[in-house]
């Protein structure tokens, strides 16, 4: 019944939350225009791609922040499992979409960048890209298994474990340049040793990278906080037919 | 029969709450049942004696509260008999039977006696889906003798059983409390000799829906 | 531990006397390949292009079926309920159960496969590697399928959950069984393919029983 | 009448309520296809050459799935017993449910059918000829399977063999329907192909009511 | 409500025989009941009372004789409830008595009302899954009210009802006789006044008036 506890004393994280989420999706969206802004006219254009490079801005952010999403929910799976504690399944449940939201931002701004670069919008023999692909039809998964199960303390728990089974696609997702056949850049920007990107490329894209950052933690809250309220709202409406009935 | 002596043998139920859907069924339950003891569960329709039996046997988990049985030689010292009697279409009463003497792995008596006992001797042949409502029911009865346990949680052990049936069931009852057994039955109508009774339907009052929304 | 064994035992008949068996997989499987000719066109060269890789697709879906059916029943029934109270590991019963239901589905699956395979225009000497690769691959199939089957139990449709929730996890399997497949049909070394199909259905194994259990004892809360 | 139409309302909501709606169908249908290119290997030509049967495959199942419990559901706790005491034709009522279940899953599955076409380099202007196919495809499947669903819900009581009989009737749809789409691919006449998988779903139309009907009167005796 | 007056309404049953697997459950057996009676079938489990009721529903097939109803204006005379609930998981318990208001298509009240008669008006929200045993029993007596029909087929009506549902369907049974309605009713224990009884286990032998006590 971990669902349940938390909403015997939901006030706090009400209180609190409200604040964070409307601050964090401000901050969010301003730190993205300006990123964005950044990478568009300010930044150099890149010496053999030419301008089409400047999707990048959006591509790369928006993959890492799949990724951290997806790392989030396992995260928060993995303390609802172990811990029981309630605010962690809805952090993962309302964390889903925004995942996958971003997840299919980075596969179309990918295809688009794919087309002039290699020839082709989508490469069915490249390990990352596929591995990508699968990493979005888990969230989608995810978030049926949500809307199948008929209790939400069920629903919880087998979400929970398909997530953290999912988990094994994550190592695939980053390595797979590494080691399998990929027509796909390697990493770049996470890679240990000599420099390989310029901090003209760098600094809107880190700005960027944090508005999303800052996007996905204010509109998770807000899912939350939804999620939360309707609960409740069902909890009154049960109990008005209680007292009307009896 | 292996059972634990009567002295070793008690369930101990702590400010125990239960909530289905998002409604709270009863909260701070507490009680006590010793071996030898038999509790009877009554309450109308609905009032939680079912799932009061499924949070005894660990099935469901309770919204709070502790359920403690102190008889720690077992690893699942209980029985449970559902509303539901686990019984395989295809299989037949006496493959039933067998699958689950050897599956407990400790049969206190064959699955032939066990069948006679419960009143299906004639009927070892037919399958699962043959059998008539009360027949299951014995079926699932028959699980109880086959492996010895030294607690039994029954929801409604006499329903769809005949007269001669229901005597059954009180015979067995009666039977294992003098081995040191204890009982816990959720159960409308006739009870057993001798045992004590939780209404439910008493338990009810602090709704506290309150603190919920 | 003897009570897997005996459930073990006790799924084996179950699979093969009533409520599916291997007959619908296996049916499934064979008209699905069977219909490849009729799809791709008679020519031998698109055969040999497609055959391996649809009979491989065609493999994988036919595991699904049984999937559906592996715990829902023993929910519904009741019968989950007495083996969870009964002291003997959830772990082991779900991985009894996926066994058993291999042995009477997956294994007929990989007995057939090697016919289809002829049928598909592939070289008869690779019958022998066909055989063991779908041994390996629905293996693998049926334990992440189980993980599935247990997320999905109790749910209406469950057998569309499962296959969602599946089928991503399906992937490597996939891709590596096609290729010990392709290699093997045109001569070329099928060994490191075959053990990455190999390391998949022993990921599955490692994994499969207890996300199954933990799955199940949600099922039934 | 009335009572048909009741259960056909029932069936929609039923259908949409407590499974996700048409993400699972069509989650299925779309994993199940982005599948090929792993079994096939990424080369365009190959995928030209598998796609369309291979998408053809994973249609039929995703028809099947959902059909498997059709009855098997009602049967079990007593909602068939109610139905056929009422003086509501059976008939009418196994008709109610397999239409209810075509348009809560096999509209959706039609609808998705172009976008994988295009995913399996299918040619774009080809995809309104497979949203066609599809709708008819899917409807025969799902006529045929209504048959096989009502056999197999009596499974129990010994019959699987019929249940595998019904798997020939999907061959014809299955045939035509691949056919129509290579020939949509590649420009030849799809007429003649697509007339006969209409001929194939009007035939299951004819008799999937009447079969299905029979079927279950046998399975509650 | 529209039911067919009492003296119009009969069911008349000739040496009925019925065969389970290959065991002769009864044969010889010829009864007839009219609009107003009730008659309730006994016997210890498996003497063939489910199978007597599903004939006379037109679900089961006998082996010989024949069923009549006289009541020609239905097409469809009886209402049958089984052991089973005909319950869906998944659907509200008011969505599945509207439903099945809508299904009959001339319901006597409406699916609120009947749902308030079996005590469900608390409930109308709770998904079948989540109902208790008896609620779910409740619920399944409902269609009795919400479609009229001259005859009602009960297998054990009252299992899984506390007492207070035990006198509910004692009540209903006696409404609708009250209105030239006819009831047959397998049962254990307890059942309804001023009935009569067929002994199934007294029809053995190639029996067939004299069961009727
Ligand atoms: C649909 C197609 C594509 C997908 C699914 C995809 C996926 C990804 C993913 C998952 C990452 C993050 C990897 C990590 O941090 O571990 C990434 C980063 C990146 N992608 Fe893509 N990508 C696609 C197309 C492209 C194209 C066409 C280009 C450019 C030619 C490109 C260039 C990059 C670069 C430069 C990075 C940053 C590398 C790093 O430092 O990690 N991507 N992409
Ligand atoms: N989703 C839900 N929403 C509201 N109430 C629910 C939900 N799920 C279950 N309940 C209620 O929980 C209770 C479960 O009761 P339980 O099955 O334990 O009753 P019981 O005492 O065993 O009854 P019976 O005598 O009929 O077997 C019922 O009152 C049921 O209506
Ligand atoms: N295949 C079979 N072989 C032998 N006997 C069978 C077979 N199938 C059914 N039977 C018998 O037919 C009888 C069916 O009885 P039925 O269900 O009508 O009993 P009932 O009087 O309703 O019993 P209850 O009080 O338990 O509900 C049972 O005795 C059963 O064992
Ligand atoms: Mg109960
Ligand atoms: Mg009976």
């Amino acid at each position: 019944m971990a669902v349940m506890s938390i909403f015997a004393n939901p006030h706090r994280f009400m209180a609190v939350s409200k604040w964070f989420a409307w601050g964090f999706s401000g901050l969010g969206a301003a730190l993205i225009l300006f990123g964005v802004y950044q990478g568009l006219f300010i930044a150099p254009a890149d010496y053999q791609q030419g301008d089409a490079a400047r999707i990048m801005y959006i591509h790369v952010p928006s993959m890492w922040l799949s990724m951290f999403a997806y790392a989030f929910m396992v995260g928060a799976s993995f303390v609802s499992i172990v811990w029981k504690h309630a605010l962690a399944d809805v952090a993962a449940k309302s964390a889903a979409p925004i995942g996958a939201a971003f997840t299919a931002l980075g596969l179309i701004t990918g295809s688009i960048w794919g087309q002039p670069m290699w020839g082709t919008w989508w490469e069915w023999g490249d390990a990352r890209l596929v591995s990508v692909l699968i990493l979005f039809f888990v969230f989608l998964a995810y978030m049926a298994i949500w809307q199948a199960m008929d209790t939400p303390q069920k629903a919880a728990r087998a979400a929970a474990i398909l997530c953290l089974v999912g988990a094994i696609n994550l190592p695939v997702i980053h390595f797979s340049v590494d080691f399998l056949n990929t027509l796909h850049q390697k990493a770049t920007f996470f890679a240990g040793g000599e420099e390989k990107a310029t901090i003209g490329f760098k600094a809107p894209m880190y700005t960027v990278a944090l508005g999303y950052l800052a996007l996905f933690g204010g509109l998770t809250l807000l899912n939350m906080r939804a999620e939360i309220m309707l609960t409740r709202a069902e909890m009154l409406a049960q109990r008005k037919q209680a007292q009307a009935a009896g | 029969m292996v059972v634990a002596p009567a002295s070793s043998l008690v369930l101990e139920v702590e400010n125990l709450a239960a909530v289905r859907g998002l409604r709270v069924l009863f909260e701070g339950l507490s009680l006590r049942v010793s071996g030898g003891e038999a509790l009877e569960l009554r309450g109308p329709n609905g009032s939680g004696k079912s799932t009061l039996l499924r949070i005894l046997a660990g099935l469901t988990r309770q919204h709070a509260g502790t359920v403690t049985y102190s008889a720690d030689e077992h690893d699942a010292p209980h029985h449970y008999l559902g509303h539901a009697d686990a019984v395989k279409p295809t299989e037949s009463a006496g493959e039933q039977a067998r699958f689950w003497a050897s599956y407990f792995g400790r049969p206190a008596i064959t699955a032939t006696d066990a069948l006679a006992r419960v009143g299906l001797s004639q009927r070892t042949e037919v399958p699962g889906r043959g059998l008539s409502a009360g027949q299951k029911r014995r079926l699932a009865l028959s699980r109880l003798l086959i492996d010895p346990r030294p607690v039994w949680l029954l929801d409604e052990p006499t329903a769809a059983l005949d007269i001669e049936g229901r005597k059954l069931v009180v015979d067995l009852v009666a039977e294992h409390r003098a081995t040191g057994g204890m009982v816990i039955a959720a159960i409308h109508g006739d009870g057993f000799v001798n045992s004590n009774t939780l209404d439910l339907s008493k338990l009810k009052a602090p709704a506290n829906l309150e603190g919920l929304a | 531990m003897s009570g897997s064994v005996s459930v073990f035992v006790r799924e084996l008949k179950l699979a093969w006397s009533g409520g599916g068996g291997p007959v619908l997989p296996v049916g499934f499987f064979g008209v699905a390949c069977i219909m490849t000719p009729f799809a791709v066109g008679p020519e031998i060269e698109n055969l040999k292009t497609a055959g391996p890789g649809v009979m491989w697709i065609a493999m994988a879906l036919a595991s699904l079926l049984p999937m559906e059916r592996l715990f829902q029943a023993d929910l519904e029934d009741g019968t989950l309920d007495a083996y969870a109270g009964s002291g003997v590991a959830m772990e082991g019963i779900a991985l009894a159960k996926t066994v058993a239901h291999w042995i009477a589905t997956g294994i007929p699956l990989s007995l057939a496969a090697p016919i289809l395979w002829i049928l598909l225009q592939g070289a008869p000497e690779v019958a022998p590697m066909v055989i063991l690769t779908s041994l390996i691959g629905s293996a693998a199939f049926f334990m992440f399928g189980a993980i599935g089957a247990a997320l999905a139990a109790g749910v209406r449709r469950g057998g569309l959950l499962i296959a969602l929730a599946t089928l991503p996890l399906y992937v490597p399997t996939m891709i590596f069984g096609a290729a010990t497949l392709y290699a093997a049909a045109i001569g070329e070394g099928w060994q490191t393919p075959l053990m990455l199909t190999g390391a998949a259905g022993l990921l599955g194994l490692a994994i499969s029983p207890f996300a199954a259990a933990m799955a199940l004892r949600t099922a039934i809360d």
